[in-house]
């Protein structure tokens, strides 16, 4: 259920979810799940990265790049696929560990798939850094200086393009991060093009950390048993989503329907940024600007509460400021 | 300028396009498909519909005597009444091509041979 | 009426509109417009203005914010116009058809045509659901108020 | 700092603001304060480097509201301050000032729960659709989900209504 909350970070949302639950009940994910989780969110980070990418060239004009990329997304797609069945939404995480283990006879054709990813991956870096009609409709535009970002409060590749060294994953580890090394990528751009930078590297960092991960994973168990009754308790749980800091809050009073249960995805967090970056921008620049901070117009802002008297999920979302900004956009997809 | 290289790359290789309705395409090994109830092994607990999360799967009657109804039209393929069923009677298949006119033929009915 | 019908039966013109879903569909949606999948191979093609379209593809449920906007999307389309529902909550409003903001699937707002169900579905049975709705045109009993 | 140096400058600076603290496990402190304190506590946190505020979120506590901040300290430890409100008067002073990040979640707050932020430059309806009932908050746990859905349906009845005329 978590994992509709939104289609493209959904990994990130029930990783979340799990981690809250299973603090709530005092229980740990055995160390070959969390690494089972590292992959598959590293690999949900390459796919949204890449998506954004190509909807970042298809908001300058360049529809070629974006064609190329949505091609070369289908790798990873297939790589989720064969290890996961579904495209889009996993299924992988559930309260206590994994679903599906990851059998050492998939480690070659994932890494087959990740040095393919690679290359293509390099050459898009050389082609966005040489480009003309990328550098002139990026450099430059939507500027968002460290210190806006900060007091801003923007999470993710948003605030690391402006050259805050800031990764939840580094700085509050959860699943096998504190095991797997990697680099928080930053630059001191301060504008799309430094964002676009810092996701690319992202995506060859990821495809790092899944190598590391897929030689390293420990044998064991994929779940725990989860006990039955949960203690009135409450816990806050932190992912970094490939959009940015993901943080789920989750209350529970003894019974089995939680108290309250909060979301806060990563995209609002980053519109009182997005609205600083505007400022003084030509009309013509919003598109890539609004698209810069990688908005997923779904995920935006749902919550989801459990009413403890009737026991419906009530589940809102923020669709007012979608509504603006998409007659803003026009109606693109 | 090198995607203008790349474009030209581009134009000696085999199209990447599936020739999807012409030519079935395979389905992953865990693909989460139309559930399919083996009523054989069905004991009538209920459970299935218990969890499912979107209200898809209903049951009339109880134990052995059970019918089963499953809209399709409701069922996000999550594959959580497959995991929950205590006999392992529902069995995710590999079938995605669902497409139809009319909600109401989307519902599978299920029932026990005598 | 008949060079309409065919011009529609060889290349439909396809607006996608998310009246509140959770992307899934959107991404599968614009899958099914890339190298892999290429629906343009029939003709089909995106379009960015109601006013251009001979089909509305919705995802997501209709949330009470949503519905007029979706209305008068409809409203704006050249007729005859067909409605596509894909995904579940498109088709019924599952999982989240007892929200209070919900009000359930498109066929609450809109007259729906083909229900494309799968969450989501894959790109090769959105392209399926397309071929049922082109198969609907051609036989003349599209509810597609025209 | 660690969570016990952070503890310890806490209540050398807010001392008998604080009422409770929980660190129920690494990087995650729980801090419970009097309501009076709060403004105080969020500057003091201010300065010692709590800079990120990753959300507000607000519970129903049936007599009273919880309202909570969840704070960042550098990215890594996460603190959620804490206090009760009066259900009848849900009136707080707003932080935007001091933390203008919070601007979205103070409006958030508003629609789901009534509470008003004193001092918040635009309050206005955030996640709610614009023909929704005035005085109608969804998160509080008065309304159950029949009432909500028969209010808002009749609410926009009303307004076709209107249009209609």
């Amino acid at each position: 259920m978590a994992e509709r909350i939104c289609g493209i970070c959904s990994d990130a949302h029930t990783t979340c979810y799990t981690q809250a639950i299973e603090d709530l009940l005092g229980i740990e994910a055995p160390p070959r799940a969390k690494y089972i989780r590292v992959i598959i969110a590293e690999l949900e980070r390459i796919h949204s990265h890449s998506l954004w990418l190509g909807i970042a060239a298809h908001e300058i004009g360049f529809d070629t790049l974006f064609m190329y990329l949505w091609r070369d997304r289908e790798t990873v797609m297939d790589m989720l696929e064969f290890i996961s069945g579904n495209r889009v939404h996993y299924a992988m995480n559930t309260i206590g560990g994994v679903r599906r283990d990851i059998p050492s006879e998939m480690t070659p054709k994932i890494k087959d798939g990740l040095d393919f990813l690679e290359k293509r991956i390099k050459y898009y870096i050389k082609t966005i850094s040489s480009d003309r009609t990328i550098q002139k409709r990026t450099v430059d535009v939507g500027i968002l200086k460290p210190k806006d970002a900060i007091e801003l409060c923007a999470v993710g590749p948003t605030l690391r393009a402006s050259g805050v060294k800031n990764d939840v994953r580094r700085d509050d580890p959860y699943a096998a991060y504190d095991e797997i090394p990697f680099n928080v990528v930053t630059h001191d751009g301060c504008d799309v093009f430094a964002r676009i930078i810092v996701r690319c590297e992202e995506m060859l960092e990821s495809i790092n950390m899944i190598r590391y991960a897929l030689d390293h994973m420990p044998a064991g168990m994929l779940r725990v048993r989860v006990p039955m009754a949960v203690e009135p308790n409450e816990a806050v749980s932190r992912v970094e989503a490939p959009r940015g800091e993901l943080i789920h809050y989750a209350r529970s009073n003894g019974t089995a329907r939680p108290e309250r249960y909060k979301v806060r995805s990563p995209t609002l967090a980053n519109i009182p940024a997005l609205c600083k970056m505007l400022m003084g921008q030509h009309v013509a620049d919003i598109p890539i600007v609004l698209a810069g901070i990688d908005p997923c117009f779904a995920c935006m802002d749902r919550l989801a509460l459990i009413d403890v008297n009737t026991g419906r999920k009530k589940i809102l979302d923020f669709n007012s400021l979608r509504e603006n900004i998409r007659r803003m956009r026009g109606n693109c997809p | 300028m090198s995607i203008i290289l790349e474009a030209i790359r581009q134009i000696f290789k085999s199209p990447i396009t599936l020739k999807y309705p012409f030519e079935k395409t395979d389905v992953p090994k865990d693909f989460r498909g139309r559930p399919v109830w083996n009523m054989q092994k069905c004991v009538g607990c209920g459970l299935c519909s218990r969890v499912c999360p979107s209200g898809a799967i209903e049951m009339i009657g109880k134990g052995l005597k059970a019918e089963i109804k499953h809209y399709v039209d409701r069922c996000i393929f999550c594959g959580q009444c497959s995991e929950s069923c205590p006999r392992n009677a529902i069995t995710m298949t590999d079938e995605f091509e669902h497409a139809g006119y009319d909600r109401e033929k989307m519902i599978y009915e299920y029932r026990r041979e005598s | 009426m008949g060079l309409l019908r065919w011009a529609q039966i060889r290349s439909p013109w396809i607006i996608h509109f998310n009246t509140g879903g959770c992307n899934g569909c959107d991404i599968e949606v614009v899958a099914a417009f890339t190298p892999r999948f290429d629906v343009e191979r029939f003709g089909i093609l995106l379009k960015g203005s109601p006013r251009h379209a001979d089909i509305l593809a919705v995802t997501g449920p209709v949330t009470l914010q949503v519905r007029d906007r979706l209305v008068r999307i409809y409203e704006q389309m050249p007729e005859p116009k067909y409605v596509l529902a894909i995904g579940a909550c498109a088709c019924s409003g599952a999982p989240f058809k007892d929200c209070y903001n919900v009000l359930g699937g498109v066929d609450e707002v809109l007259p729906v045509d083909v229900y494309v169900p799968g969450c989501p579905p894959k790109p090769e049975a959105i392209i399926d659901g397309v071929v049922k709705l082109i198969q609907k045109i051609k036989r003349g009993d599209a509810n597609g108020r025209g | 700092m660690e969570e016990d140096e952070i503890l310890s400058e806490l209540r050398r600076q807010l001392k008998e603001g604080i009422i409770d603290v929980k660190v129920p496990r690494k990087r995650r402190i729980f801090v419970w304060i009097r309501s009076e304190a709060f403004k105080n506590a969020i500057r003091r946190l201010k300065d010692m480097g709590f800079t990120h505020i990753s959300t507000i979120t607000a519970v129903d506590l049936k007599e009273s509201f919880e309202v909570i901040y969840h704070f960042a300290y550098k990215g890594s430890i996460e603190l959620s301050l804490r206090f009760n409100i009066p259900k009848e008067n849900p009136r707080i002073p707003t932080i935007t000032d001091v933390i203008p990040g919070a601007i979205l979640y103070e409006r958030e707050v508003h629609d789901l729960f009534g509470i008003d932020f004193i001092g918040h430059p635009d309050l206005i309806p955030l996640i709610l659709p614009e023909n929704w009932p005035r005085d109608i908050y969804p998160l509080r746990k008065e309304y159950s989900l029949e009432d909500l859905r028969g209010s808002i349906l009749k609410a926009g009845r009303d307004e076709r209504r209107v249009t209609a005329q």
